[in-house]
């Protein structure tokens, strides 16, 4: 018999193997192929198949994957939601079929009413990072670096609007702040289109309007790498956190362009989520320690990103 | 030698070739499938799922046929699809389920009117028009949502949700009595034996056969989740106001020649404006649906499915300047789309090759009735 | 009373053109009443004014004796008035039946007699046409005998036509005749505009002349001859223009052999010597376009030697073009003009020349245009879209007056010019072949074949079937070699 | 007569509305700066921002410009960019940056030479093709990158990105020479009395009065970042060339009759081809750029852009169906869509109303020329 191209997973695999799916969020964003990378190096290791579906960023599309893997009568269904509230509708189409679930990377159920450590029922396990926690953990890591004294101005490159994580990020971020005692005012909150060249254009222009802001936080690495590029060509001395422990954010932070990132490691996530699915411990809440990251301390993340 | 030409004309690659498109790659996704020793391509299951999936961009892009054939554009549907999805979340828990869907489509109804009032009356361009509407109404979902997820908590609103979007209607007796109709009518024209319509009556039949076969071969039990009945009867509504009334036939002569339209006494303005708000109408519509398939939304709920339904009318055939395009093929181009992430996901094709693979059969599928036929529509 | 009365209409375009100054007319049931004015006259723009295709900047509209104001067209459809407009309006995506049956109320899109009913009329004018073709994909002979037609389906108490024969031969411009003829006996009102003005004198009761905008004539025909309304229209005496015999023509200057496209029936061989004008005649769709299409190397699919002054020519236009062949089309607005540019621009058109626009060159020689085509227009940067019809296809013909022309090839280069200019056209076309161009002028006026060329093709069928000497060939010759029948009463 | 009324439509809303439309945000934007007390918002700093962060759009809207004047459509840019600069980064370190660009700009060029002869030679819609290639080139960039983001390492290398992309050249020499130059020609053609050309005369004198005022106003340290450098060297030979040479005039007329241009002996095909390898060209350019800002590139790089190019050459007055259009307005069209999120940073509005608030100033400028001329372009 001939076997199905296995792009995703080169490690060779039986064609009875046992079948998991991942519904992605979008393979092209590179968090969401590292989470992929993990999920399927682990189905590799344990001798199973991974099926990978890309929803490209489509809500809608992604609900097709989750029903075509539902449909595929796959053994477990991984799925790194595009949305938190419209995915709890699959988790009830998966238990309907008797297909375990397990969410990667996002939470499932209205994020503004579950707490970040409180798994949907129906689902087997969540394997994420705690987004108010890795806000916290920058907030706390710009405590330090602010100026003492006086009220430091602090500007935040968010995402784009219509993300939770641009909420629960700033959320952490003050709380990390106001935790270590840090006097500080916002002086300006702008989305920065999770981009690179959007978060340069974003700091250009508040550098324009608050050329003495103190610090810049970046709700994710791209964001912070273009920010760097905008502070050093307008000879500001702002200092720059980012979120994320990008390959590139953490080489900026080592070349000094950057001072601190939160490290994220996506391919344990997946591998995390595969182990829901394929051993599950009870355990439903599966995390890592989220460091904050500094050039000192640049070693201990390994970019995945 | 009309007749001839006529049926030339209907069966060659210029006029059916998004059908013959669909079906070369139906088959080539079915014996990929066995090949890969998968279950049955062809089942029923897979079939709905497909119609399925396709019913949302099924349902614009039959609006956005109707703009197209006036030469306008709406590149906004997406984005009031959104609005009107926030609309009914919004709205169903205080006024009620069906209170919210009025509103829900009078919010895309309404867009439309302002789309297709700001172009023909002001007279800017539809492009950038709606591409404004695209930014200012995803926008105002953001201030209505606060950036955030909605939800229904209400259970019995919930309720009348699922069963607006998620019940399953019984398709086994309609198909089969519309299968055999048409195969009657077919027959009647046989026996009438009217010099024109060979290519109509081979048609009809061709359809006929294939709704008894499909009846047949999927059982009496069979039932087509209603989003897709939906899809079936706007597309049917829509073709044959199109094809066999004259308010049909004014949309064609409006974009055709607007201004012969004009002159011939046609309300050339009011029919491109009804175009726009049958657009907003229809994306009302589709965010209803989309809302109650969740009983959530979110605000980047659809984002970008604007061009996958122009990419869905354009692959009909349906051409950007207005005065040509059919809503069946419309519907067939949507089905080509999502037939192949369909097929993508079946196969487990890797998603790295995706984008290439789709690329490539879209201007494939496009090729075979543009060199098919005599000429292509200029650029 | 008339059925229809303008009192005083005035019309002043926004870019400031005053195109109307103060028309009276009056146009009777029973009656064909002709409206003729040189090219820019005005003539157009006082039919789109009736019909109610525009609204005029002054003056007054009486239907039935009653004050009315058209608003929109479908005001003046619904009181009666069924108009054909130059520029054929039709719907290039729509079937011919669909486009005849256009306004047709009701529900269904096609009803039960649709077919017989436009066959009937198609039958009426004389036009092969298939009621199920595409619109688009007919010759623009074609379309105008559409547009007639739809025209005839409004049951229509007054009927506008605006040059309805300008693209249409012998065998098919009669049987439009023959039906203003009709329409006139049924108690209609026809409104005829057209630059032939044999045309007028045979067909029509009453002659209005409109000249710079005004009326400067309103007579019965009868009491009128084709040169008392020439003098009206131009303002002076009129001299038409007469057949001139000439000797000695040069060595051939044009050679074509074995020219063969899908498009004609069998290749062609064809010599045309400098200073010589061929003539080619035939009936709407006889295969004259095609030939000179295929001469151009605009059909692409066009095999076969064409040569100039002995030198082979290669295959491509761009070729023909430096070889010093020019093409003036037939449908000057599918064809012809680029109408976002202005008369510079479009005259400066044809390739050749440096890399650099020269302004004042192109300036100087659109004016030049301008002056010897006596082209109405505010100057060389006026728009071509606001060109009067005949104003435009004079701009068609000036881009190719440039030294460098040395084979000039014409495909109905006076259709919808006005007598004036038609003469001063003529002339200069026969200048130009004195200065020895090699020119072939395919017309559907075959008075103007005679009077005009050397030699006369006549094509039949995609074919050329005769090859005759002008001098001693009448039109009724010619009009029987092209295999249709003489038109009623051919006169001149 | 005539000159008063070149002169209206020279300075009319309808030609230079887009001017006026950016002048007029800017004014706005200017004053709220003032009333919320922020430094000001004119300075030289902030102009140079705005005009840096247009440019890689603006680039791509110079050659979108010219694709669309010849009646066609380009979707495809924003791919093509990433794709080249994957080759970029991808082959900098192997072959050595000057090579690798030089790849990059063949990938793009070539790439648009598939869209043209597709387009062209075959015949199909080009929004169908270029929205193919659009998936396609961005599934080869998937398949390339494997979906993760790619660096360059090499520190040479390195260098020579950031020289490309982030040196400033020194800008107040030349603006002040070519300033007076332009008011020397402008002095000169009033002195030469030419009946012709007051409009260009003036208009010339508002340019030069301009660009000497802005080089004394920015000092003689005045530099600008050398993307800025590109894009304005791009705009001015593209526009001269469009409004100066046979081959701009071409252009032109390939979009505006087709038939017409073609017996008139012009290579319609090969200028509609041309146009598609200038928009692949400046796509791959943009995309070198892009490449080098950061020395980096993610496979997601740049998506979405494509509607932005679009929307400034639209919102520039550029025509959908051919034959208009002006380089120099397209990217005035950047600006104003730069400048207003630049108006959103500085003024620190809520992310949730930017999408209204952009998608209204849209129609709105939109609006202003529409309005102001006489008629719009038709729908
Ligand atoms: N849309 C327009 N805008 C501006 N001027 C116009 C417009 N249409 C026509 N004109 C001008 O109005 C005058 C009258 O034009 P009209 O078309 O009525 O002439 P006509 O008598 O029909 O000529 P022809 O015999 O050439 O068709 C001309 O000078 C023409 O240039
Ligand atoms: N592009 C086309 N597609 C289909 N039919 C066409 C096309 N062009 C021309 N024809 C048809 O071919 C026939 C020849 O038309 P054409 O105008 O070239 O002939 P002609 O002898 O020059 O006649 P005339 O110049 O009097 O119109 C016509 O019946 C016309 O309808
Ligand atoms: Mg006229
Ligand atoms: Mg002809």
């Amino acid at each position: 018999r001939v076997r199905a191209g296995e792009a995703a997973a080169p490690v060779t695999v039986a064609a009875d193997a046992p079948r998991y799916g991942l519904a992605s969020a979008g393979l092209s964003y590179p968090f969401a192929a590292a989470v992929a990378k993990g999920f399927a190096d682990a189905a590799a290791k344990a001798g199973a198949r991974a099926i990978v579906l890309d929803a490209r960023g489509s809500v809608q599309k992604q609900a097709n994957d989750v029903q075509d893997l539902i449909v595929g009568g796959v053994k477990g269904i991984a799925v790194m939601p595009l949305d938190a509230v419209v995915a709890q509708a699959w988790v009830a189409r998966a238990n309907e079929a008797g297909i375990p679930i397990a969410a990667v990377a996002a939470q499932v159920g209205d994020p503004r009413t579950r707490a970040a450590r409180d798994v949907y029922p129906g689902l087997v396990g969540l394997a994420t990072q705690d987004e108010v926690a890795a806000g916290r953990a920058a907030g706390r890591l710009a405590a330090r670096l602010l100026p003492k004294g006086g009220v430091a101005r602090v500007a935040l490159i968010e995402g784009a609007a219509g993300f939770p994580e641009v909420e629960q990020r700033a959320r952490g971020f003050h709380r990390g702040l106001d935790a270590a005692g840090a006097s500080y005012r916002i002086v300006a909150a702008q989305p920065g289109n999770w981009t690179s060249e959007g978060g340069e254009a974003a700091c250009q222009n508040i550098l324009v309007a608050h050329p003495d802001v103190d610090l810049f936080f970046s709700e994710a690495d791209d964001m912070v790498i273009g920010c760097a590029r905008a502070v050093q060509a307008a000879g500001s001395t702002a200092r720059l956190i980012g979120l994320g422990g990008s390959k590139l954010a953490i080489a900026q932070i080592k070349a000094g362009a950057v001072d601190g990132t939160v490290c994220f490691k996506p391919e344990a996530l997946g591998a995390l989520a595969f182990a829901a699915l394929h051993r599950p411990t009870g355990k439903r809440f599966l995390t890592y320690p989220l460091p904050a990251i500094t050039a000192g301390s640049a070693a201990q993340c390994v970019g995945q990103w | 030698m009309s007749d001839a030409i006529g049926w030339r004309r209907s069966f060659g690659l210029r006029e059916a070739g998004v059908y013959y498109a669909l079906a070369l790659l139906m088959a080539v996704l079915a014996l990929a499938a066995a090949a890969n020793g998968l279950p049955p391509y062809f089942s029923t299951g897979n079939l709905t799922n497909i119609a399925y999936q396709a019913s949302l961009v099924g349902i614009m892009g039959v609006a956005m046929t109707i703009v197209l054939i006036t030469g306008a554009f709406d590149l906004s549907v997406a984005s009031v699809a959104a609005l009107a999805a926030a609309v009914l979340i919004g709205l169903s828990p205080v006024i009620g389920f069906p209170l919210a869907l009025v509103a829900a489509l009078a919010t895309g109804a309404g867009i439309g009117l302002v789309n297709g009032a700001i172009v023909n009356l002001i007279g800017i361009n539809a492009f950038i028009v709606t591409l404004g509407t695209l930014t200012a109404v995803r926008g105002l979902v953001m201030v209505l949502t606060d950036g955030r997820s909605l939800m229904v908590e209400d259970p019995t609103v919930l309720a009348q949700m699922l069963a607006f979007e998620r019940t399953r209607v019984p398709a086994f007796w309609p198909l089969l009595l519309l299968g055999l109709a048409a195969l009657a009518v077919g027959v009647g024209m046989m026996l009438r034996r009217r010099r024109q319509g060979r290519a109509l009556r081979l048609g009809l039949m061709i359809g006929a056969a294939v709704m008894v076969i499909a009846a047949l071969a999927a059982g009496p039990g069979f039932a087509l989740p209603v989003t897709v009945a939906y899809l079936l009867v706007i597309t049917a509504v829509a073709a044959l106001v199109l094809s066999r009334t004259v308010v049909g036939r004014r949309f064609y002569a409006t974009g055709g020649n607007a201004e012969a339209a004009r002159l011939s006494g046609i309300d050339v303005t009011a029919y491109k404006i009804g175009a726009f708000v049958l657009s907003g109408l229809a994306a009302g519509f589709a965010g209803a649906l989309f809302a109650s398939r969740l009983g959530a939304m979110n605000p980047t709920a659809l984002q970008g499915t604007e061009l996958t339904v122009i990419a869905a009318a354009i692959l009909g055939g349906t051409s950007l300047f207005g005065g040509a395009g059919s809503v069946v093929k419309t519907v067939v181009g949507a089905l080509i789309l999502f037939t192949l992430t369909n097929g993508f996901n079946i196969l487990n094709l890797g998603a790295s090759y995706q984008g290439l693979v789709e690329g490539t059969v879209v201007i494939v599928a496009a090729a075979i009735y543009t060199v098919g036929g005599r000429r292509g529509v200029a650029a | 009373m008339p059925l229809l009365s303008a009192r005083g209409v005035a019309m002043r375009y926004p870019n400031g053109t005053v195109a109307l100054r103060g028309v009276d007319l009056d146009v009777p049931a029973g009656r064909v009443t002709a409206l003729v004015g040189a090219n820019g006259a005005g003539k157009s723009t006082l039919i789109r004014i009736l019909s109610g295709a525009a609204r005029p900047t002054g003056g007054s509209l009486e239907w039935l004796g009653q004050a009315t104001a058209f608003r929109r067209p479908v005001d003046a459809r619904r009181a009666g008035i069924a108009t054909i407009h130059q520029h054929i309006p039709l719907v290039p995506t729509l079937s011919v039946a669909e486009n005849i049956l256009i306004d047709r109320g009701g529900i269904a899109r096609t009803q039960a007699g649709d077919r017989e009913a436009v066959a009937a009329l198609l039958a009426r004018l004389d036009a092969r046409i298939d009621p199920d073709a595409r619109v688009g994909d007919l010759g623009i002979g074609d379309r105008q005998a559409v547009a007639i037609a739809a025209a005839l389906a409004v049951d229509a108490k007054l009927v506008i036509m605006d040059e309805p024969t300008a693209s249409l031969a012998g065998h098919e411009r009669a049987a439009v005749y023959r039906v203003i003829r009709q329409l006139a006996d049924e108690g209609r009102a026809v409104l005829f505009i057209s630059h032939f003005l044999d045309e007028i004198v045979r067909l029509s009761d009453w002659v209005a002349v409109l000249r710079d905008g005004g009326i400067v004539l309103d007579a019965e025909t009868d009491a009128l001859t084709e040169a008392d309304i020439a003098g009206a229209m131009a303002g002076r005496q009129f001299v038409a223009l007469a057949r001139r015999e000439r000797a000695g023509m040069g060595e051939p200057r044009l050679t074509v052999e074995g020219l063969a496209t899908p498009a004609l029936a069998e290749p062609v061989n064809l010599s045309v010597a400098r200073g010589e004008i061929v003539g080619l005649a035939g009936l709407l769709g006889s295969g004259r376009s095609e030939l000179l299409h295929a001469i151009f190397a605009a059909d692409r699919h066009a095999t076969g030697l064409v040569g100039v002054d002995g030198e082979p020519v290669g295959r491509s236009v761009e070729e023909r073009i430096a070889a010093g062949i020019a093409l003036v089309a037939e449908d000057r607005v599918g064809q012809g003009l680029v109408p976002a540019f202005d008369i510079r621009r479009n005259v400066a058109l044809p390739v050749g020349g440096g890399w650099l626009v020269d302004d004042e060159a192109e300036r100087a020689a659109a004016a030049r245009a301008i002056e010897t085509l006596a082209i109405k227009a505010q100057g060389p940067e006026t728009a071509v879209a606001e060109l009067s019809g005949g104003n435009a296809q004079k701009v068609t013909i000036a881009r190719w007056l440039r030294p460098h022309t040395r084979v000039l090839l014409l495909d109905e280069p006076t259709a919808g010019i006005d007598i004036g200019a038609r003469s001063e056209i003529l002339r200069l076309i026969r200048g130009l072949a004195d200065e020895g161009m090699a020119i072939v002028v395919a017309s559907s006026d075959f008075a103007e074949l005679l009077v005009l060329a050397d030699r006369v093709l006549v094509l039949r069928d995609k074919r050329i079937i005769a090859s005759r000497d002008a001098a001693g060939l009448d039109e009724d010759t010619l009009i029987l070699l092209a295999g249709g029948s003489a038109p009623q009463g051919s006169a001149s």
